[in-house]
């Protein structure tokens, strides 16, 4: 008999179950498909699946509850190294992203002009077809944008792009390139490193947003924890630099409000004072050419332009210098200006005058998982991106291919990056999301989303890991894994590029090479044992990897004042541009969950708001929810003023994230995207895009607006109810 | 008075779940509160609904400035339901939808609630939520929610659990164990999510257990406990 | 009713305000009829304490402390022993207070009194029916109504009816 | 029985003089005529009433059919005007039971052409009320949840709430209320039976009891209203005490306060007394009975309203003294808000209103023989008591112990309509009420033409 004794039983169970919902129609579509021989599915049981967490480029682990075939929470996966099974809010909102109705639901051709916005439908085959037959018509000519895929992934692309001749950009927008850059250029090291957080003493960070969204926040929020309660009589002294007192800074000790731009010369002084007291703990040989370097700086002054009191470097100095293990970090808007790169180098000089590098508590950079082939993803800045526009300009027709990114929205438009999808000859895009790039190409072979696919993830710095997904739910719409799509296509075209990727899919190409990499780590095993244990751990992580020698010890090439575009007297404030918690850098703006989440700083949701400081805003008369508008040389917004007492009284601050023009019905036409503010100002030395280097101005519209706050009034919020317990 | 036996009381005596809250360790990243509502099937208001201070949290962060520029501090305090041992909310429901568990959790039973939100009022904490509507998710969004919570429908106040599914999960277990339920065994999903280790979770009634021992510390304090509420959450002042 | 009794029938005068009725009154008293076969219907309460029946042996405020001490009882089972039968912690408020079941039983006492109250009032209004006339409306105008129940038999009912004539009665009737 | 007899023969004889006869007859045809002149305008009053009763009525299917956040409530201001109206209807309802319970108790004469209008406003006050209570509930079509009877729903009411203190007073009151306006309305039903044809007559029949006007009858009546009487003074005093307690007792600062239950019982008297001075000015004014409701009584009631202005000024006077000399930062917050902040316009228009005005205009004794100028004085009180229960309500509510959670509010378009709607219910009932019962009780008032209006004594 064909039929099972089994799924006899199962047919029957699930009969019986609907025989007894005669009233409910509706009911019994929602009914679970008891046919499905899937094994794994018990109602009312949990399982639970190891994976990659995607929804930054911190890739933590994580861990999917799933029941009934659905994703139901995720977690943090309690034995991975990065994370340590904490998970930060958009590591839990990914399945919003998953199960979020605005969704590409399969391949989409434009109809109409470009930028009209109207798709049709197509087959898979079509959509195949189309794209190969794109690629071959413009040899050479294709780009392929892509965020970080470390990993197989990357592999994978690299090799195809290379057979077609193409160009691989990697590239998100906080992908901390000035930091690479300075300690490229401090270090001699092309790698990010690890701050010991837990074991630091005092922690000096200018700028560095590494309780929201930098480089690793949940396994920097972890140390941080560890800093502050977790050694039995130390407690981590912690300062942050920066002219907006961030989310970052709120958890500080102090705040000291610098003026933009000028962090470089703040840590210059600071190294001066360590010089001068005699608290450098330096190599010999390097003593001379630190004395000399500094000597040239004079304190007075330093405390003249960064507007930080000679008394308070001096205190700043000593309390650095006196730590048992000093930090000192920098990111976000010290490396948001045109001197980024200069800034972090001379951040980097503070670390080596109190030596902590590869000590407790210090910097240290540590060997990366080996024995995977070519498989790094190195980000590019911004300039690269921008580069662009002439390469299409000059190669005409070629094709843009873009993956999990979305250059128009994350580029302001002053940098005119439009172009490049104006002049290109076709566009495909892989996106999952109907995004503003996306918006605008020709082709769309939606991807899975990364809880339906296959994929691994080589962490930077932490000890040496490598995380490895699984698709933890049935694709839920008629979507291709991209890595399928690019080994089919290799197969169509033949050839060498068939020979060099020869996998029939994706799963093969990640299992071959782990399998690789596995024959190395664990001997003993078979394969399959060893592969269906890394499943269920969610990857490889080794013992604490090798520190990389650091082969240099550089200096800052010149402490130069940044540049801001814009006249002082038309333009009098300075603009600080931040990734908001929830939304980071617009990528969760889909989620309602996260728009839902109110801003931690102003407790504003669903919409954008503009910080000023509450002085400066009386001179300006300009009540709080007010409208204003900011506007720079290049472009000018409106939103509602939230009173700011953390902004220095000359510093406009805007979350980022919002005012998308497309990208689903919780992110299309909310609030307003600051970076149409922006002037094309870039760090030479890295590349980047300098978000703080644009001065702006504000008027007053008189009109008044609904923002949306969690704390309904505002006003209260000065009297903390500790202080009702009479301590302090 | 009538004392009410537990049934189901554990080897040595019953819990008494509770949290302590380490504010030196708090950076109000809300990692809990998204992991709450993922966990818990809590609405999405929407800006509307939000905009007239409806949205829903069961865990939030407030948010407190002191001084003013350059001198401008922000303290951050996660506030949620306090699971009060004497807890106003309990006694104002008419129709015991507000009641106390033998473990010391301040229960409410949905589909009691008449919804007359005196609880709302009474409540010291402004920790409880209200179903103004019945609640909506945008298809397919509702593919998320979790079978083990129940989907609260118009009319009805909720509020923060403390995760009971887990905790009865966990009881479950620990019973057909013969054993109690082991100090970390069980976490509400904003302690387990909480990348500085802020918020521990545990039983009050095991000496050793993590949350006994910190809430024995010296920064120790109850929210607003001055007015007899008994909450089941030890603050930590943070060290400024 | 009283037409319904055949045994006893009511001999009814209707007089004009004016009329004197003391000396009725006294002659019937002569003839030996009892106060309580006697009724006088008025359209307000004339009389500082009215002639009838059964008013004597009956005091109404006994019947609504009675009523309010059952009240009181059933207040304490309410709020008392419902709550011990169904005991339910809340808010660390014992089960029983006495505060509370005070303020419930208040009410409840309160509730059975006035009820109580109100249906025996009722209840004797309904049955003094036996001894008056059907309404008249002209009661209403000022008009004044003596009623006389006796036995159909009775060989007192002539004069009687004689006697209401002599005083100058609007209408003379028997039911 | 000698002495008696002559008792009633002297009253009797005075029935009997033609000059009081006349009168008697008079009265009962003037004051049954509102039951029988219908004009024109009576049937625009009822349409215009009925649709806006009609329109809250929907606005309420509409807000039970989507949910209660069709209100414009949201944490941490939970109630709001549905409360405030069902606190303010209570109050109203204190109108009668005060007037007549109390001046029937103390024997003043003057009381008898105003306990009816009074026991119909007590009435007809404490049905909105209650009806309040279900348009504030989340769950309406749960409300049996709330009722003690045995079920399977292993579902029992908690006594321990002062909600459920308030549902056993609000029930006791309007049961009391209802007996309390029907016991004086027996002989009226009596004497109408006689005199109405139609449908109404065997509604009458019923209702009546078949009152024949024996003086047994009238002293049961007489007894029972006597008993009732004060315990239904005693119920009043109760029941707004508990309403207070609803607030007294909780934790809400603003709220927890000993005075609060007493100084709600003086409000509502407060409330209550001025409503039913517009009841008599109103009722006077349409149906011409300015022969039996008089510039005396105008002047009584003036005297009475200023007595309790004051008591109610005293009382107002220390709960916010007692918060401000304290000056614990919580309760401070809420004062403050009221006092100087958003809710600052309302308190002092309420403080004019409710205290100001009426201390000085009733102190002058021209001014309480002027029925057109109490009246509005009444509205003013009625509007000063309004703004008085959303000021207790929304500041305590929207100044929680934790600032973060602070919040304003307005009602929406549904609450607001229901509110109009609740007022026109009210005034419909009564409307109605005119066609149905006499405004003033004949049968007291004829009383009082025999031994009450022209009795030396």
């Amino acid at each position: 008999m064909d039929l099972k004794r089994r799924d006899f039983l199962k047919v029957l169970g699930a009969t019986a179950a609907g025989s007894l919902l005669p009233g409910c129609a509706g009911e019994t579509k929602k009914l679970i498909p008891y046919l499905l021989p899937d094994e794994e599915i018990v109602p009312g049981v949990a399982n639970w699946y190891a994976s990659v967490c995607r929804e930054c480029e911190a890739g933590c682990g994580i861990l999917v509850r799933v029941m009934e075939g659905r994703a139901r929470k995720v977690e943090g996966n309690p034995t991975h190294p990065v994370n340590r099974g904490k998970l930060c809010a958009r590591g839990q909102a990914s399945l919003q992203g998953l199960y979020n109705p605005d969704r590409l639901q399969g391949p989409l051709q434009r109809e109409g002009a470009r930028g009209e916005g109207r798709f049709k439908p197509i087959s898979w085959e079509d959509g195949m077809s189309r794209w190969v037959s794109e690629l071959e018509k413009h040899p050479g000519g294709a780009v392929l944008i892509s965020r970080p895929v470390p990993g197989t992934l990357a592999r994978l692309f690299s090799t195809f792009i290379k057979e077609i001749s193409g160009r691989l950009l990697f590239y998100h927008p906080s992908a901390e390139r000035a930091l690479a850059a300075a300690n490229h250029r401090s270090f001699g090291i092309d790698l990010l490193p690890e701050y010991d957080l837990a074991n630091t003493t005092y922690l000096l960070s200018f700028g560095a947003p590494f309780l929201s969204d930098w480089l690793s926040p949940v396994h920097y929020g972890f140390a941080y924890g560890r800093m502050r309660q977790g050694r039995p009589t130390v407690r981590g002294r912690f300062i942050q630099v920066e002219p907006r007192l961030s989310l970052t800074a709120a958890s500080a000790d102090r705040w000291v409000p610098i003026r933009p731009g000028t962090e470089g010369l703040l840590a210059v002084g600071i190294g001066q004072v360590i010089l001068q007291e005699g608290r450098a703990r330096l190599a010999k040989g390097d003593r001379g050419r630190f004395e000399k370097f500094y000597s040239a700086f004079s304190l007075d002054q330093i405390a003249a332009e960064t507007e930080v009191p000679r008394e308070g470097i001096i205190r700043l100095a000593r309390g650095f210098s006196e730590a048992a293990a000093p930090l000192a970090i920098g990111g976000g808007s010290a490396a948001a200006q045109t001197n980024g790169t200069n800034t972090l180098m001379a951040i980097n000089a503070l670390n080596l005058l109190v030596g902590n590098l590869g000590a407790p508590g210090g910097i240290r950079f540590l060997q990366p998982v080996e024995g995977f082939h070519s498989a790094q993803a190195h980000p590019v800045s911004e300039q690269a991106l921008l580069d662009l526009r002439g390469f299409f300009k000059k190669q005409k027709r070629s094709v843009l291919m873009l993956y999990q990114s979305n250059p128009l929205y994350a580029l302001p438009s002053s940098t005119r990056f439009r172009e490049v999808f104006e002049d290109a000859a076709f566009v495909v895009s892989f996106n999952s999301f109907m995004d503003e790039s996306t918006a605008l190409a020709d082709l769309i072979l939606p991807d899975h989303f990364f809880l339906e696919s296959w994929g691994d993830f080589l962490n930077e710095g932490i000890v040496p890991t490598a995380g490895l997904a699984q698709p933890v739910v049935i694709p839920r719409y008629d979507t291709r894994p991209v890595g399928d799509l690019f080994l089919s296509v290799a197969k169509r075209i033949g050839g060498r590029m068939e020979e060099r990727l020869p996998w029939i899919d994706f799963r093969t190409m990640l299992r071959e090479q782990w399998k690789t990499f596995l024959a190395r780590r664990e001997r003993d095993k078979s394969f399959e044992a060893a592969w269906v244990e890394r499943l269920q751990q969610g990857g490889w992580w080794g013992p604490e990897g090798r520190l990389v020698s650091v082969s240099r010890r550089a200096l800052p090439d010149a402490v130069e004042p940044a540049r801001f575009e814009g006249d002082p007297k038309e333009y009098p404030f300075y603009l600080s541009l931040f990734e908001s918690m929830g939304l980071h850098g617009g990528e969760g703006a889909n989620r309602p969950w996260l728009q839902e989440l109110p801003d931690p700083m102003t407790s504003v949701v669903w919409g954008s708001w503009v910080e000023i400081n509450p002085k400066t805003a009386r001179e300006y008369g300009i009540q709080e929810r007010e409208i204003v508008r900011v506007i720079s040389p290049y472009g000018e917004i409106e939103a509602s003023v939230i009173y700011f007492p953390g902004n220095r009284p000359d510093l406009i601050s805007i979350p980022l994230g919002q005012g998308h023009t497309a990208y689903g019905r919780y992110a299309k036409g909310r609030g307003v995207n600051p970076l149409t503010l922006l002037a094309p100002m870039i760090d030479p030395l890295s590349g980047t895009l300098a978000t703080g280097a644009t001065r702006v101005r504000i008027e007053r519209t008189g009109r008044r607006g609904r923002p949306v706050l969690v704390d309904q009034t505002g006003e209260g919020t000065r009297r903390h109810p500790e202080g009702k317990k009479g301590e302090t | 008075m009538v004392e009410y036996r537990d049934q189901n009381a554990p080897p040595g005596g019953p819990y008494r779940w509770g949290m302590v809250i380490d504010l030196d360790r708090c950076t109000g990243c809300e990692a809990c509160v998204v992991a709450c509502h993922a966990e818990n099937n809590i609405r999405i208001s929407g800006e509307e609904e939000a905009s007239k201070g409806r949205a829903v949290n069961w865990i939030r962060i407030e948010r407190y400035w002191e001084g003013e520029y350059p001198n401008a501090q922000v303290k951050f305090m996660p506030v949620l339901c306090q699971h009060c041992g004497s807890a106003p909310c309990e006694p104002v429901c008419p129709v015991y939808a507000s009641y106390h568990t033998p473990d010391g959790l301040n229960a409410q039973v949905y589909n009691r609630c008449v919804g007359v939100r005196y609880c709302g009022n009474n409540c010291p904490y402004t920790v409880r939520y209200f179903n103004w509507f019945e609640p909506h998710w945008d298809e397919p969004l509702n593919e998320q929610l979790n079978p083990d919570v129940t989907v609260r429908s118009v009319g009805v106040m909720e509020k923060c659990t403390f995760c009971v599914q887990r905790i009865r999960g966990a009881q479950q277990t620990a019973q057909k164990e013969g054993r109690r339920v082991k100090d970390g065994e069980v976490t509400p999903a904003c302690v387990q999510s909480c990348p500085t280790e802020a918020l521990v979770f545990g039983d009050r009634n095991d000496p050793n257990s993590r949350v006994s021992r910190l809430s024995k510390d010296d920064r120790g304090f109850g929210l607003l406990e001055e007015l007899g509420t008994e909450p089941s959450i030890t603050y930590l002042k943070r060290i400024k | 009713m009283a037409d319904t009794k055949s045994a006893k029938r009511i001999i009814f005068g209707l007089f004009e305000p004016q009329t004197p009725l003391r000396p009725i009154l006294d002659r019937l008293q002569e003839m030996k009829f009892s106060e309580e076969s006697i009724e006088i219907s008025s359209a307000t309460p004339i009389l500082a304490q009215p002639v009838g029946v059964g008013w004597k042996r009956f005091r109404l405020v006994h019947v609504t402390i009675i009523a309010g001490a059952i009240g009181i009882f059933f207040g304490v089972l309410l709020a008392g022993g419902t709550a011990l039968l169904y005991p339910i912690r809340t808010g660390g408020k014992p089960i029983v207070s006495p505060s509370i079941v005070g303020i419930i039983s208040y009410e409840m006492m309160m509730l059975f009194a006035i009820v109580t109250t109100f249906i025996t009032a009722v209840v004797k209004v309904l049955r003094s029916h036996r001894v008056a006339a059907e309404y008249d409306p002209r009661i209403d105008e000022g008009f004044v109504g003596i009623s006389v129940l006796s036995d159909r038999g009775d060989p007192r009912g002539g004069p009687v009816q004689d006697l209401f004539q002599e005083a100058g009665a609007v209408e003379v009737e028997v039911q | 029985m000698e002495a008696r007899k002559d008792f009633f023969l002297k009253k009797q004889k005075r029935a009997g003089e033609k000059e009081h006869w006349n009168l008697i007859q008079k009265t009962n045809d003037d004051l049954l005529s509102p039951m029988f002149e219908t004009g024109r305008s009576y049937y625009v009053v009822v349409a215009v009433l009925s649709l806006l009763v009609l329109a809250a009525a929907g606005a309420w299917t509409y807000q039970i059919k989507t949910g209660i956040g069709q209100s414009g409530l949201h944490p941490p201001i939970f109630w709001g005007v549905y409360i405030a109206s069902f606190v303010f209807w209570v109050g109203v309802s204190h109108s009668g039971t005060f007037i007549s319970g109390v001046l029937r108790i103390s024997k003043a004469e003057w009381r008898r052409p105003i306990t009816r209008i009074a026991e119909l406003m007590t009435l007809f006050s404490i049905m909105v009320a209650a009806l309040f209570i279900f348009v504030h509930l989340g769950r309406v079509w749960r409300f049996y949840y709330l009722i003690p009877y045995p079920n399977q729903r292993q579902i029992w009411p908690n006594f321990r709430s002062p909600l459920m203190w308030d549902a056993a007073a609000i029930f006791t009151y309007a049961t009391s209320s209802l007996i309390y306006l029907y016991l004086p309305l027996i002989p009226d039903f009596a004497l109408m039976r006689e005199r109405v044809t139609g449908w109404r007559r065997p509604l009458y029949r019923v209702l009546a009891l078949g009152w024949r006007g024996t003086q047994t009858e009238w002293r049961w009546l007489g007894m029972a209203m006597r008993i009732i009487t004060i315990l239904i003074v005693m119920v009043m005093i109760s029941v707004h005490s508990i309403v207070g307690f609803d607030f007294a007792v909780s934790l809400v600062p603003g709220w927890h306060s000993t005075i609060i239950p007493p100084y709600f019982v003086v409000g509502a008297i407060h409330s209550g007394m001025a409503t039913v001075v517009m009841g008599l000015y109103f009722v006077r004014k349409i149906y011409r009975l300015d022969g039996y409701i008089r510039l005396e009584h105008f002047d009584k009631m003036g005297k009475l309203m200023l007595l309790i202005t004051l008591l109610w000024s005293y009382f107002y006077f220390v709960e916010r003294q007692v918060v401000w000399y304290g000056k614990i930062p919580d309760e401070m917050t809420v004062l403050d808000s009221i006092l100087y902040g958003p809710y600052a316009p309302q308190h002092w228009a309420m403080i004019a209103f409710n205290s100001v005005i009426p201390l000085i205009a009733l102190s002058i004794p021209r001014f309480r023989r002027w029925p057109l100028g109490l009246m509005i004085v009444g509205i003013l009180i009625n509007i000063a008591m309004y703004i008085e229960r959303i000021l207790i309500i929304v500041p305590s509510l929207g100044h929680p112990r934790l600032p973060y959670a602070w919040g304003r509010y307005f009602p929406s378009w549904v609450e607001l309509t229901i509110l109009v709607g609740s007022f026109s219910f009210f005034l419909l009932l009564y409307v109605l009420a005119i066609k149905f019962v006499p405004m003033i009780a004949i049968w007291e008032e004829k009383e009082g033409i025999l031994h009450g209006r022209y009795e030396e004594r």
